[in-house]
């Protein structure tokens, strides 16, 4: 048998069981579902660390697989797998129906290991759209909620609107190699830089520009991110905790893989395309975060600032630094979203800052853990994430790093709305502690004061992920 | 290889027809003749395939799209709104009192801005197309079926399309599930009553007011 | 032996205090001093049984190298352990108190509500001092030694509930910052000089170079002096010492008497090859022990703050260790440092005894009296007394040490910047000075065994928390005491705790049995702790037991003399009746503590003091205004940038549209 | 060469121009279903200009026949995933301008 067929085997069959086991009526399905969707996603990990040789290649070049396109796989499913742990009871409270959704997210995992690992044009759309739509779908999972139906069908309105776009891009640059297998294509784009074909190269650029836009939107990066808080905001947390984290890491391990593994002749010119936006981000991310005070929004414009430092990651081409940032910041969101699940009760998800007055007393492990996460959102040394902004800042700025000339004021401009995004995180921090909750919300509260042990398993992952990734992570250049 | 006229003046008229056609699906009010008008101009479109020797494409495009899609659409269309009237019809045409672009002047903003897009790229697409137009050689048998279905089923276990396949499968699944999710009553109404996962806030007006109205 | 046993020996402690910080609120009190005492008892057992392993004297060096810490291209600084004799000795020093005292405190922390911080930080304490004495670099010496401050810190500021004590520990705190800015700055200097800072390749390389660059490593010797003096409460940097009585009165004896504020001693003597090779440091280490000495000597003359009396004797002892470094004999100033180890942390001790046993009040006129009823503790503190008089030898811990240091300050000129001090000017000096202790420790003792006991022992209700009761204490001049938990115990005067008895009897045997040990060749022992220390080093020659007997039977006699008078009340009256006509105590500079503090106050402080309200004026109006309407600007433009997002979808797809296609065209563009 | 119109550049101009048209729709149709039939429209250009890519140039492997193939599979998905989206905003708010999309936002 295909060993790459081998590696989709356990999500197909995933897939299938969950497919039976919702036909089952008698049966209390939660943890069933989970057990299974989680066992799918680690063996799928497992058979591609066993049965996949680097540098193989199948179906005659549709799958090519590299040491990046694995590791960023790994980080996928991990992440997968943990918001799925993280799924167990939420999923329940807000009367979600969870086998669908697990069956959605597979499918997803599914998409996401062929994008990490798709070396033609074809499996490559077809994984870019298997990643996306059921986003979409998972956005508006809630179908009784408002906010929720907002979400799904912006984020579906904007995300088919780009892929199309997406599509011109591969079209053009289709048009303009002739070759479908994403090795070949570098390899005739490199030719062609060399010849000084202006016409084929003319059709490549403009095809790169919508390719690059429509992968832009998806990781939502500055000019282009606007759906995002709003789709945040709408989502409910389980299928945020997916949305948010592994899909990020694999649309941002794509970018990167296409950009250096496909694109690399044309460096020069989209290396400053990068430059720009990660300076839009940071600028616009920061700014549009400092008054907010819806926690997902807040969360969402953080999202931005954090794509902006990992475009700057992708810029350097230093595949360490963008998986480390990728793997702590996915890491980082979700323990964010676990706290803010086990902080919320039965009626109510926590929503406003004003929701976290102090949960410092009422719930003071999974303030605990959020305070950490924070921390390390905001780039408090010993945390994975000012690691992560530091090794990234540092191979910015290396001498031999051949970088756009406006580098250095680019990093400093992030490093400065790092500065200001200390003022939004530690605002939340303050609301936990410093605060106390308003009589209403307190007897809200009085119910729900135990730690589930699905949260706190993903609180603990984190923290201690991110501590000690922040601390005996050495990365090089560090 | 000069082309003969018959072909140029089939394509000049199909993309006469194709263009309109499709300015008339953005334009129009009522839904359903929107919807007729896209299956309109996908006929001459799979005109301008047959022209480009992809048969089998052309044909796919009335069979799948014109005639499943677009079904889809015209099904979709006919359930929520059996007895359209312009301008209140819940699916209406595109006139409308909400900020942004709507009336006179979103039809401004939006024809400047897509002008403008135009007027930016096309030149220059057209201008690096022309760069390397050639006269196409196409190899013998193109786009006929036997040609593209060796392409599509040769050697199961090496085809470049078998994972493609494998995914389109999957991504048709989850349409399916989504589709039968959000056609779960029990939950919608369920969540109607007392919405569960977010508060309503100030940030939803609209949505209050007409919670508290009775339909 | 295992080299992995040597890092269990900081670790066990630094465990237990995490562990201590972390649970200590939720355990039992007996579980929290259980814990403590047996993370130290178990280090204690480590480092016994590395005795049998043949470090001491000349043996080999046991090293222990858990691979680098810090390192960069040009710096190295491993998780280095290394023990060596005199590493091995300072271990056995601070388990065996560490572990005694830990023992002692859950006796005498028994009613404190804050139990589970003291013992976290003990135990921190225990192991930081062990990292600085184990370390192998400077840099984990600075580890420690930065620990040990930081624990001394939290500890003085036990009882921060009271008035002046935060001001005290922090006062302890500041002045040990300014030391380790100094240490820091030789750690530098010692860098940038011999390009390593691994203690065992300098004192192998150090010696040559420091001999060609002698004036660089003057001034690295100069700064490392700074740090040491700091911890070490020597001549301009000792004001800290005294204040930090404040804290309870185990911790004055583990801290502040036997362990933290020999740190400097120990640095200097673990650097004694680069204080051979720079005589100036020499010169000034000598004149300002000189400087402590004799102020040490006479502030506690005058004090009557039973602890402020022995702080003082201490200040006035690291003296004495710093002044035989000075002389070049590392041997006779670590002999002191464990000498007087074992005495002071035994009148230290007996003097806790004392004022738990008196309702924690601790000014010396109050306590008239208080040994008659205390039998373990009346032993004790007649030891502590003799062995810190040095009064009879064998029996006194100090007696031999002290000898040593003579011995090693007559041979010795200290000599530097054109200015030379002779050796016998400094012994002579010395020898006057030490009758002096013998008075002062007398002098206590006779207060404490005075004929009358003492009617004004205050006995607080239980649970006294009121100003009333801060108003009396504040009555008794400057009195820290550790009145926090009073009146807990009520009734009469009476031993204490069965733990404080056992730790009190164990070190009045330790005592003689460090004084046999370290008898010299002259009085017919066997130097037995002098050859480990120096590794077989020659002994000095110091005077045979004929020619000290005058000055034995003379210093006796002298004790005997000042007991007598101070112990009877008639007698003590008259005599302080005469000595307040020399007008002596209550305006002259003793009462001032010769002004050190009040020159800090006017050098340091006042100007502190300005700069910290100018700042504060500037900042309040200027850069205030300034923060204040950027916060400003920047909300606004948040606002500003947020109703960018409109929410409407077809504006949100313009947008992207636009910032795609404009992608394109540039992308295309070129 | 003669003035031809069926050529690259043309079809190409035909197709950018559909997704011109198709995006105009996206900005200015109310209703979501209408929404959906414009993107469908941008869809119909970008398949005629991956069909013609492959016509006039390539004209060996028909790539760009599965492309397509691919392509209206994912538009199929895509409409039954909006379609039944906009079905169950129809049944919550018997509403489906883009107005009920467009209440999350900063009303800052």
């Amino acid at each position: 048998m295909n060993p790459y067929l081998l590696t989709q085997l356990p999500l197909v069959g995933g897939f299938i069981f969950l497919l039976f086991l919702a036909s089952i009526n008698p049966f209390r399905k939660e943890g069933a579902s989970t057990l299974i969707a989680v066992v799918a996603l680690c063996s799928t990990a497992a058979a591609i660390w066993f049965f996949l040789p680097e540098g193989a290649q199948y179906f005659g070049g549709a799958i090519r697989v590299t040491s990046v396109g694995k590791v960023i796989a790994y980080v996928c499913l991990g992440l997968t797998a943990i918001g799925m742990v993280l799924s167990e009871e939420y999923l329940d409270k807000v009367r979600v129906n969870g086998i669908d959704w697990r069956m959605v997210v597979l499918a997803l995992a599914l998409g996401m290991v062929n994008l990490c690992l798709a070396n033609d044009i074809a499996t490559l759309f077809i994984a870019y759209e298997l990643v996306s739509i059921p986003s979409y779908v998972l956005a508006g999972f809630s179908h009784g909620d408002p906010r929720s139906n907002e979400a799904g069908m912006k984020y579906l309105m904007l995300g088919i609107f780009t892929s199309v776009l997406f599509l011109l891009g591969l079209s053009f640059i289709y048009g303009a190699t002739g070759e479908i297998h994403l090795v070949a294509i570098h390899d005739k784009l490199a030719r062609a830089v060399e010849a000084g074909a202006t016409g084929d190269l003319t059709l490549a650029k403009i095809g790169l520009g919508f390719l690059m836009g429509a992968v832009l939107f998806k990781v939502a990066v500055a000019p282009f991110h606007n759906w995002l808080p709003d789709v945040y905001q709408g989502t409910n947390l389980a299928s945020l905790a997916i949305i948010s984290s592994p899909v990020k890491v694999a649309v941002f391990g794509m970018l990167g893989m296409l950009l250096w593994g496909v694109f690399e002749p044309l460096a020069d010119l989209w290396k400053p395309v990068l430059l720009v936006a990660a300076a839009i981000s940071a600028v616009l991310g920061n700014l549009q975060a400092v008054s907010q005070t819806n926690l997902k929004r807040l969360i969402a414009y953080s999202a931005v600032v954090n794509a902006g430092f990992i475009l700057l990651g992708i810029l350097v081409n230093s595949v360490s630094i963008v998986v480390f940032y990728l793997g702590s910041y996915g890491i980082m969101t979700l323990g964010s979203w676990a706290a803010l699940m086990s902080m919320g009760t039965n009626q109510a998800d926590v929503d406003e800052l004003s929701d976290l007055a102090g949960m410092g007393r009422t719930h003071r492990w999974s303030a605990l853990g959020l305070t950490v996460i924070l921390l390390s959102y905001a780039g408090i040394p010993l945390t994975s994430g000012f690691a992560a902004k530091f090794g990234v800042v540092l191979e910015a700025l290396k001498p031999d790093a051949a970088m756009p000339p406006m580098t250095l004021w680019v990093v400093m401009l992030s490093v400065c709305g790092g500065l200001v995004s200390f003022y939004f995180y530690f605002q939340i921090i303050r609301a936990l502690w410093l605060q106390s909750p308003a009589p209403e919300s307190a007897d809200r509260r009085l119910g729900g004061s135990g730690l589930r042990w699905n949260y706190a398993f993903v609180l603990i992952l984190s923290v201690v992920v991110i501590l000690s990734l922040g601390m005996f992570v050495r990365l090089p250049g560090l | 290889m000069p082309v003969s006229p018959v072909v140029e003046i089939t394509f000049a008229l199909s993309a006469l027809v194709i263009l309109l056609s499709s300015l008339a699906v953005v334009l129009v009010k009522n839904p359903v003749r929107a919807t007729l008008l896209l299956i309109v101009a996908f006929i001459p479109t799979s005109l301008v395939y047959i022209l480009l020797q992809a048969a089998f494409v052309g044909i796919l495009q009335i069979l799948v799209y014109a005639g499943a899609i677009m079904m889809l659409f015209t099904f979709v269309i006919m359930m929520i709104n059996p007895s359209p009237k312009d301008g209140e019809s819940p699916a209406g045409g595109s006139e409308g009192g909400e900020g942004g672009f709507s009336g006179m002047r979103g039809a401004l903003i939006g024809l400047l801005v897509v002008g403008a897009l135009g007027a930016l790229l096309l030149p220059k697409v057209y201008h690096a197309a022309s760069q390397v137009s050639v006269a196409p050689v196409t190899k013998p048998g193109f786009g006929e079926l036997s040609s593209i279905s060796a392409l599509l089923f040769e050697d199961p276990a090496n085809n470049p399309l078998t994972v493609s396949f494998e995914l389109i499968s999957f991504l048709i699944l989850v349409g399916i599930i989504a589709a039968l999710n959000f056609s779960r009553r029990k939950g919608a109404e369920a969540r109607m009553e007392n919405s569960i996962t977010t508060r309503p806030t100030e940030a939803l007006p609209i949505l209050q007011r007409e919670a508290l109205e009775p339909k | 032996m295992n080299p992995w046993l040597l890092l269990l020996i900081p670790l066990l402690p630094g465990l237990s205090a995490a562990l201590l910080a972390l649970l200590g609120g939720r355990l039992p009190y007996n579980a929290i001093g259980g814990l403590a005492a047996a993370a130290a008892g178990g280090s204690f057992a480590i480092v016994l049984s590395f005795c049998g392993a043949g470090v001491f004297g000349a043996g080999q060096p046991i090293d222990f190298d858990a691979g680098p810490w810090i390192a960069t291209q040009g710096f190295q600084a491993g998780l280095h352990l290394h023990l060596d004799s005199i590493s091995l000795c300072m271990c056995l020093l601070v388990t065996f108190f560490g572990f005694l005292i830990s023992v002692y405190s859950i006796g005498y922390m028994r009613h404190d509500s804050e139990q589970g911080r003291f013992f976290a930080s003990l135990n921190l304490f225990v192991a930081s001092m062990l990292t600085l004495v184990l370390a192998d670099n400077l840099v984990l010496i600075f580890l420690g030694w930065e620990g040990v401050g930081l624990c001394s810190y939290l500890l003085i500021g036990h009882y921060w509930r009271q008035k002046d004590v935060p001001l005290a520990a922090f006062r302890a705190f500041f002045v040990n910052r300014i030391g380790d800015v100094f240490f820091l700055l030789g750690v530098f200097s010692m860098f940038s000089l011999f390009g390593t800072v691994s203690l065992s390749e300098l004192a192998a390389h150090g010696p040559t170079l420091a001999s060609i660059h002698s004036g660089q490593a003057a001034l690295a010797a100069f700064f490392l002096l700074g740090g040491a003096f700091a911890k070490s409460a020597q001549a301009p940097l000792h004001v800290w010492l005294a204040d930090a009585m404040a804290g309870p009165t185990p911790v004055s004896a583990l801290i502040h008497a036997a362990t933290m504020v020999t740190a400097g001693v120990y640095l200097l003597a673990r650097l004694d090859w680069l204080y051979a090779v720079s005589p100036e440091a020499r010169l000034i280490v000598a004149i300002c022990a000189l400087v402590t000495l004799v102020l040490g000597a006479v502030l506690a003359l005058v004090q009557t703050d039973i602890k402020k009396i022995l702080a003082y004797s201490t200040l006035s002892n690291l003296a004495l260790m710093f002044l035989a470094l000075a002389a070049g004999s590392t041997g006779a100033g670590m002999l002191h440092l464990f000498g007087h180890a074992f005495f002071k942390a035994l009148l230290f001790l007996a003097a806790g005894s004392v004022i738990v046993a008196a309702h924690h009040e601790q000014d010396v006129r109050n306590l008239r009296g208080v040994l008659k009823k205390l039998p373990v503790t009346n032993i004790a503190f007649l030891v502590g007394c003799i062995g810190g008089a040095g009064l009879i030898p064998y029996l006194a811990a100090g007696f031999f040490s002290k000898e040593a240091v003579l011995g090693a300050i007559e041979e010795a000129e200290f000599s530097g910047f054109g200015f030379t001090l002779s050796g016998r000017l400094v012994h002579a000096i010395v020898v006057a000075v030490e009758t002096l202790s013998v008075v002062y420790l007398f002098r206590l003792y006779g207060y404490l065994r005075s004929d009358a006991i003492a009617p004004e022992i205050p006995r607080p209700a239980p649970g006294d928390h009121t100003p009333a009761a801060h108003a009396s204490h504040a009555l008794h001049a400057d009195s820290n005491s550790d009145h926090h938990d009073a009146g807990r115990h009520g009734g009469a005067i009476k031993e204490t705790s069965p733990a404080i008895r056992l730790v009190l009897g164990i070190l009045i045997l330790a005592a003689p049995v460090f004084g046999v040990l370290s008898a010299s060749r002259a009085f017919g022992g066997k130097g037995f702790i002098w050859s480990i220390i120096t590794g077989g080093g020659a002994e000095p020659e110091g005077v045979s037991l004929i020619h000290a007997l005058p000055f034995l039977i003379a210093n006796i006699a002298l004790a005997g003399l000042v007991f007598a008078a101070f112990s009877n009340t008639k007698r003590r009256e008259a005599l302080l009746g005469r000595l307040k006509g020399l007008k002596l105590g209550a305006y002259g500079p003793l009462s001032r503590k010769f002004y050190f503090d009040d020159l800090y106050e006017a050098v340091i402080v006042v100007p502190l003091k300005a700069a910290a309200y100018l700042s504060r004026l500037i900042l309040e109006n200027v850069f205030t205004g300034i923060i204040t309407v950027t916060g400003w600007l920047g909300l606004g433009l948040s606002l500003g940038l947020r109703r960018l997002q409109t929410g409407k979808v077809h504006q949100y797809a313009v947008a992207v549209l636009l910032a795609i296609f404009i992608l394109a065209f540039y992308l295309g563009g070129h | 060469m003669s003035v031809s119109l069926f050529n690259l550049p043309d079809c190409l101009m035909l197709s950018l121009a559909l997704v011109l048209i198709g995006s105009y729709g996206v900005f200015r149709r109310r209703s979501l279903i209408l929404v959906l039939l414009s993107i469908e429209v941008m869809l119909n250009g970008v398949n005629l200009s991956l069909i013609s890519f492959n016509f006039f140039r390539w004209g060996t492997v028909e790539n760009s026949h599965y492309l397509y193939m691919l392509s209206i599979g994912v538009a199929a998905v895509e409409a039954a995933v909006g379609l039944s989206m906009v079905i169950v905003l129809f049944k919550n708010y018997n509403d489906i301008t883009r107005n009920r999309i467009s209440q999350l936002g900063e009303r800052a």
